[in-house]
């Protein structure tokens, strides 16, 4: 069957329109777009939803709400979400950050999906009609997720306390690597107390690194202070294969740029 | 952690033309009426700027200007047979072909003058602006648009000319493989600076330095961007390129250029380029092909200021990261 | 198949078609309008060779639907310049020898001209970053970046 | 970039009026206001698509190829199989008699690398084309393969390509083309220190931004145009004439600017089947690669292996070279057995070395067929070489440029091939990198010249 693209005003209708078989949801174009070009004739019906509030961003009181549709551009050049600027700007080049949605992102497998690592190191929650769901959930289920994406949340993190780093072959606008994101508070004495960390093309989607945001806690950002967090840094992970690196090579870069970044 | 700086040097040679000639061009060049010239091929431009050439080649034979030269070419049903634009044979076949065809347009276009004159042919040479002039009494003259107007309306001669060049075949001999590859080489000498990250394997190309032997640069802006151009490929190849990652593994294949890595416009090295000339006996004003030469010494050059940074040899192409690093950590004690 | 309406302006002048819903804006310039000049190099946004200009913002046209682009403002490299005269970029192109083979330089035209537009003294890192998504294998980049950053001089020369 | 005229100027003429002028390009304004007309810019009303149903399979039997489903699909217009293609197993060499005939236009009962083409299909749009393509049955036996070169010439391996009867190309000097000069072994035995080495490489892609591709249109007389960014037009329309059964005079191709080459578009694959699918429909014929398909699918440069052994002396003299070369052809010749033997006719590179020998192998394996590819032949061996001569050189404790001087070849020196040097500039280029790189080399290697010895 030929493609065909359907508009929705709302959100909920929509949904509604994606029951039907062969459908799926078009965002900015730069997943369900490029599959058609390659030949995938699995989807034959694309439909979005024209709705404002997919593409606006809200920011109250330290808190943020992203519209799914709002693209890596536009969240790059945010006079509020300074912080992620370099998390937004670590996707593709400047066309497809005007085309490239958070929705998109969260579904976009490794090596792809920088941006959701972030979010998963922001400990955002992804809302659909059906609720509010923690990223680290909406990830782990997404292959089977049918409802749309309307928008993401999270607390806006004070300057100093995120950190991002995506490596890549190719400069500047290689796909990854591996990509890290770190949301770390830090007491008054200068160690850790809380620690969220965020691994990119360490599984087939954004992982977070348990074992070394534990070892983080009460300790202190130095040489000696992240040891424990660099040898536990590969727990559970199950890196990529694919043309740009080796699981291997993943693997055993991982703890340097995780050093790095913890110490810049 | 440490960044480690390495250099390293290579030179090598290339030949010009289809290995064991027998590779055919023709050229046909023809005056319209005002002394405009076409030149009719069936050659392919690939980029690299062979019409521009062809022009200037055609232009200097005749002794007109470049854009007085019209260049038709890549379509069977008007041009004459060419082998095809690859081997770095195109300037040398082609552009031979084009200077034997405008020889001989050339004389026709000076026997018609040496008519309009009075004078013999052979006392006649050209201004390169578009002028014939009696030598030793340049004001003496006739331009080539009232030249090729009088050809063509008053004394019903053709101004063209047919141009064929074949370097004949040569046929290996079986057991001792005495052969004729070549009938001219290019050459280069390229040196270059990096600098390696001894706990990732990430290679920095600081600087090349190429110097090129090209035999003759006709256009040397032109020559600059096939030198250019062909040593960031040479880099390219040396740490980034390959459809088969993990060879002879056939899983992984890239198939976009995200894929397949190259390096990007944040990763250049400070490229120098120099260019000598030693003109080819059988070359087109001495030239020599410099298309594919110029992406081939960055790759040992780069290899080796690698062992020379940080000691491993990475004998197998490309050298990526994970070979250095696997290579670093074998020679490592535990 | 459904035929759907779109309608837009492309380098100025109005631009209405029926076309196959699904269609993507590189499709619909190329095979129904006849604008030739954004290239269609890889399909999957990887190589840039399609980019165009859609209300002021640089795009991919081969993962951009056309029926998505109704009432929008589109400028593609074939309507840079204006009477003959080039754009300052194209100029600027011609002058550093920037084109080779061609295939990828309306398209990394349409990324330099979105740059100046919005950046007019870029810096060479701001022009690295604007051109990251345009694939050029011919010239290794440098010429592309020094005209760029010519194209920039002569326009501040302009406006001084 | 810095010309260097003090080189070489009593050999030239430096007086001329366009050689040697920096002309702007007549095809650049084409280009920046994106008029230059490329292949695929031409559209023709009615033009039909071509999609290629690929193997699956590295190396498998064709039992059956049922396509009554595709043709049934809407949009479709014709499906062609093997049947169709008049001459469907040829090789583009044999213009210049270099056979012998080793592949198929469409896979006939075999085939023997993944992605190999199997049946086209020809509908509206890519669309249908895609549709229909996935409805296209193959009951295939999967036979075993083989990637790795030494394994392909081991006895036993899987024979890759039956038209061959062994997994490598047979020249007329045997398994390899040959050089032999002097006494390679004598040389070893003379030598104070032996190297012997081993290099690798991988396929390399072209990768031009404008894919492979052909757009045929029937002129109404019996004569087709092709427009093809073909690298070589008669060599193309040749061989498609010769695939066709067609006279050459029924075929019209037309070229232009090239979206970018290097070698990667001498191969005839596009043109043969789509002047095909235009005959049997009478309708226009786009076949368009894929970045897909130019990426995996389109010949890459070959993998290579080169073991390299010298024996070299203390003072810095190379006095024997053994080069073994394997080209990583695939499934099969395409050009590679003239790239093998090219790098035969290459080695021992700009170096006078007086006793050699050369065998370099065109080896088949169960992958996508290479080609020529800028440095054809020659690039790989050139990072083998120029390694090699680094690991010498520390091997003796000498500079690695000096030691590329004491070797260089200069005019009137013998080749390995028995051809006497002539031109040579290799000592040239290294002074001036010498100087260029801040590299010094001892004055007697500044004062040496490629001109002949004494002269």
């Amino acid at each position: 069957m030929a493609l065909a693209l359907q508009t929705f005003a709302t959100v909920k209708d929509a949904n509604v329109a994606l029951k039907a078989q062969g459908t799926c949801y078009f965002g900015g174009g730069t997943l369900v777009v490029r599959a058609a070009n390659e030949g995938d004739i699995s989807v034959s019906g694309l439909i979005r939803s024209t709705d404002p509030a997919l593409s606006a961003i809200e920011v109250t009181g330290g808190k943020v709400r992203i519209g799914a549709s709002v693209t890596m551009a536009a969240i790059a050049r945010h006079p509020d979400l300074g912080t992620l600027a370099r998390a937004a700007r670590a996707v593709g080049g400047p066309a497809i950050r005007n085309m490239a949605t958070v929705g998109g992102n969260l579904f976009a497998p490794a090596p792809y999906g920088d941006f959701a690592v972030a979010l998963l190191a922001l400990g955002a929650t992804v809302s659909t009609d059906d609720g509010e769901t923690p990223i680290e959930t909406f990830l782990a289920n997404r292959d089977g997720s049918r409802a749309i994406v309307t928008s993401v949340g999270f607390t806006v993190p004070k300057a100093g306390d995120f950190r991002f780093l995506k490596v890549s072959r190719v400069k500047p606008k290689g796909i990854s690597v591996l990509s890290i994101a770190a949301m770390l508070e830090q007491a008054g004495d200068g160690t850790v107390s809380s620690a969220r960390i965020a691994l990119g093309c360490m599984a087939d989607r954004p992982i977070r690194a348990k074992a070394a945001e534990k070892a983080l806690l009460g300790r202190r950002l130095d040489q000696d202070g992240i040891a424990p967090a660099l040898a536990a840094a590969g727990e559970g992970t199950s890196p990529i294969t694919d043309p740009i690196a080796s699981a291997w090579y993943r693997a055993e870069v991982l703890p340097v740029h995780l050093r790095r970044l913890l110490l810049s | 952690m440490a960044i480690r700086r390495g250099r390293g040097v290579a030179a090598i040679n290339y030949p010009t033309g289809m290995n064991l000639g027998g590779d055919p061009t023709q050229a046909l060049v023809h005056s319209t009426p005002t002394g405009n010239f076409m030149v009719t091929l069936s050659s392919v431009d690939l980029g690299q700027g062979m019409k521009q050439i062809m022009a200037q080649i055609c232009a200097e034979t005749i002794g007109v200007p470049t854009d007085r030269v019209v260049v038709d070419t890549a379509d069977t049903d008007t041009g004459p047979h060419c082998m095809g634009t690859f081997a770095s044979r195109g300037t040398h076949r082609a552009g031979n072909a084009v200077i034997q065809a405008a020889r001989e347009a050339r004389q026709v276009m000076l026997e018609v003058a040496a008519e309009e004159l009075e004078v013999n042919a052979s006392d006649l040479e050209t201004d390169g602006q578009g002028n014939i002039l009696v030598k030793g009494a340049p004001q003496k003259s006739i331009s080539i648009f009232d030249v090729a107007l009088s050809a063509h309306f008053k004394r019903g001669r053709s101004i063209s000319g047919r141009g064929m060049f074949l370097i004949p075949r040569s046929y290996p001999e079986k057991e001792t493989g005495a052969m004729k590859p070549s009938t001219c080489y290019a050459h280069a000498c390229t040196v270059a600076e990096v600098e390696v990250d001894d706990e990732t394997g990430e290679v920095t190309v600081l600087t090349v330095k190429n110097i090129f032997e090209i035999g003759r640069a006709l256009n040397p802006k032109m020559v600059e961007q096939q030198l250019v151009g062909g040593s960031w490929m040479g880099i390219s190849h040396a740490l980034y390129e390959t459809t088969e990652p993990y060879y002879p593994n056939r899983d992984h294949g890239g198939t976009d250029f995200n894929q397949y890595l190259m390096p990007g416009p944040g990763d250049l090295a400070e490229t120098e380029i120099i260019v000598l000339e030693r003109p080819s006996a059988d070359g087109p004003y001495g030239a020599k092909g410099p298309g594919e030469m110029c992406a081939n010494p960055q790759i040992p050059a780069v290899a080796n200021a690698v062992f020379d940074a940080v000691g491993v040899r990475i004998d197998t192409l490309p050298i990526t990261p994970e070979r250095i690093l696997r290579a670093l950590k074998a020679q490592a004690p535990n | 198949m459904a035929k759907v309406p779109v309608q837009f302006t492309l380098n100025g002048s109005e631009k209405a078609e029926f076309i196959d819903s699904g269609t993507t804006l590189l499709n619909a310039l190329r095979d129904k309008i006849g604008d030739t000049s954004p290239k269609g190099g890889c399909h999957q946004g990887t190589c840039g060779a399609c980019s165009v200009i859609i209300d002021g913002e640089l795009r991919l046209s081969c993962l951009t639907l056309a029926e998505t682009c109704n009432g929008a403002a589109i400028t593609t490299t074939s309507g840079l310049s204006e009477g003959g005269v080039l754009h300052p970029v194209q100029r600027a192109f011609l002058d550093t020898f920037a084109t080779q083979c061609g295939f990828c330089t309306p398209g990394t035209i349409m990324a330099a001209k979105v740059l100046l537009d919005h950046t007019p003294n870029p810096s060479r890192d701001e022009v690295v970053e604007a051109l990251s998504g345009n694939i050029c294998r011919c010239t290794g980049y440098e010429s592309i970046i020094q005209a760029v950053l010519l194209a920039a001089r002569a326009n501040s020369q302009n406006a001084a | 970039m810095e010309l260097r005229k003090n080189y070489f100027a009593d050999m030239r003429k430096d007086d001329l009026h366009e050689i040697g002028q920096p002309r702007p390009r007549s095809d650049s304004p084409g280009h920046v206001t994106g008029k230059t007309a490329f292949f695929a810019d031409r559209n023709f009303p009615g033009m039909l698509h071509l999609k290629m149903v690929r193997s699956p399979h590295h190396h498998a039997r064709i039992r059956s190829i049922d396509t009554s489903e595709a043709e049934k699909h809407p949009g479709v217009v014709k499906v062609l199989t093997a049947r169709d293609v008049p001459h469907n197993v040829y090789t583009i060499l044999i213009l210049i008699q270099i056979g012998p005939e080793d592949e198929t236009v469409l896979a006939d009962g075999k085939v023997r690398w993944k992605g190999e083409a199997v049946v086209a299909v020809l509908a509206e749009t890519e669309r249908a084309a895609q549709e229909a393509a996935a409805k296209v049955k193959v009951d295939y036996e999967v036979l075993p393969a083989v990637f790795d070169m030494e394994e392909a010439l081991k006895p036993g391996a899987p024979l890759v390509n039956e038209y061959h009867g062994q997994n490598y190309y047979l020249y007329d000097s045997g398994e390899c083309r040959k050089v032999r000069f002097g006494d390679v072994e004598a040389g070893f035995a003379g030598a104070d220190c032996v190297l012997e080495q081993s290099y690798q490489s991988s396929p390399i892609e072209h990768a031009p931004t404008e894919t492979t591709g052909c757009v045929v249109a029937p002129e109404g007389n019996d004569r087709f145009t092709c427009y093809t960014n073909t690298q070589a037009m008669f060599f193309t329309l040749d061989n498609a004439s010769i695939i066709l059964q067609m006279p050459g005079n029924k075929l019209h191709f037309v070229g232009g600017t090239v979206g970018g080459g290097f070698g990667g578009k001498v191969d005839v694959i596009v043109e043969p089947i789509a002047i095909l699918g235009a005959k049997l429909t009478g309708r226009p014929v786009s076949f368009i690669y894929s970045r897909e398909e130019e990426m995996q699918i389109s010949s890459p440069r070959a993998a290579e292996k080169v073991v390299i052994k010298d024996g070299v002396m203390k003072d810095g003299r190379i006095v024997a070279r053994k080069v073994t070369g394997y080209t990583d052809a695939g499934a099969y010749s395409r050009h590679s057995p003239y790239g093998a033997q090219k790098g035969a006719g290459h080695y021992p590179g700009p170096y006078t070395i007086p006793n050699v020998w050369i065998d370099t192998y065109c080896v088949y394996t169960n992958r996508t067929p290479s080609s020529a590819m800028r440095g054809f032949g020659v690039t790989i061996g050139d990072f083998a070489l120029e390694v090699q001569m680094d690991k010498l050189a520390r091997l003796i404790g000498m500079d690695p440029l000096e030691f590329r001087f004491i070797n260089a070849y200069r005019d009137g020196d013998m080749k390995a091939h028995r051809q006497p040097t002539e031109g040579a500039a290799l000592i040239e280029c290294m002074q001036e990198a010498s100087r260029a790189a801040n590299w010094p080399v001892a004055e007697k290697y500044m004062a040496m010249s490629s001109y002949a010895k004494g002269a």
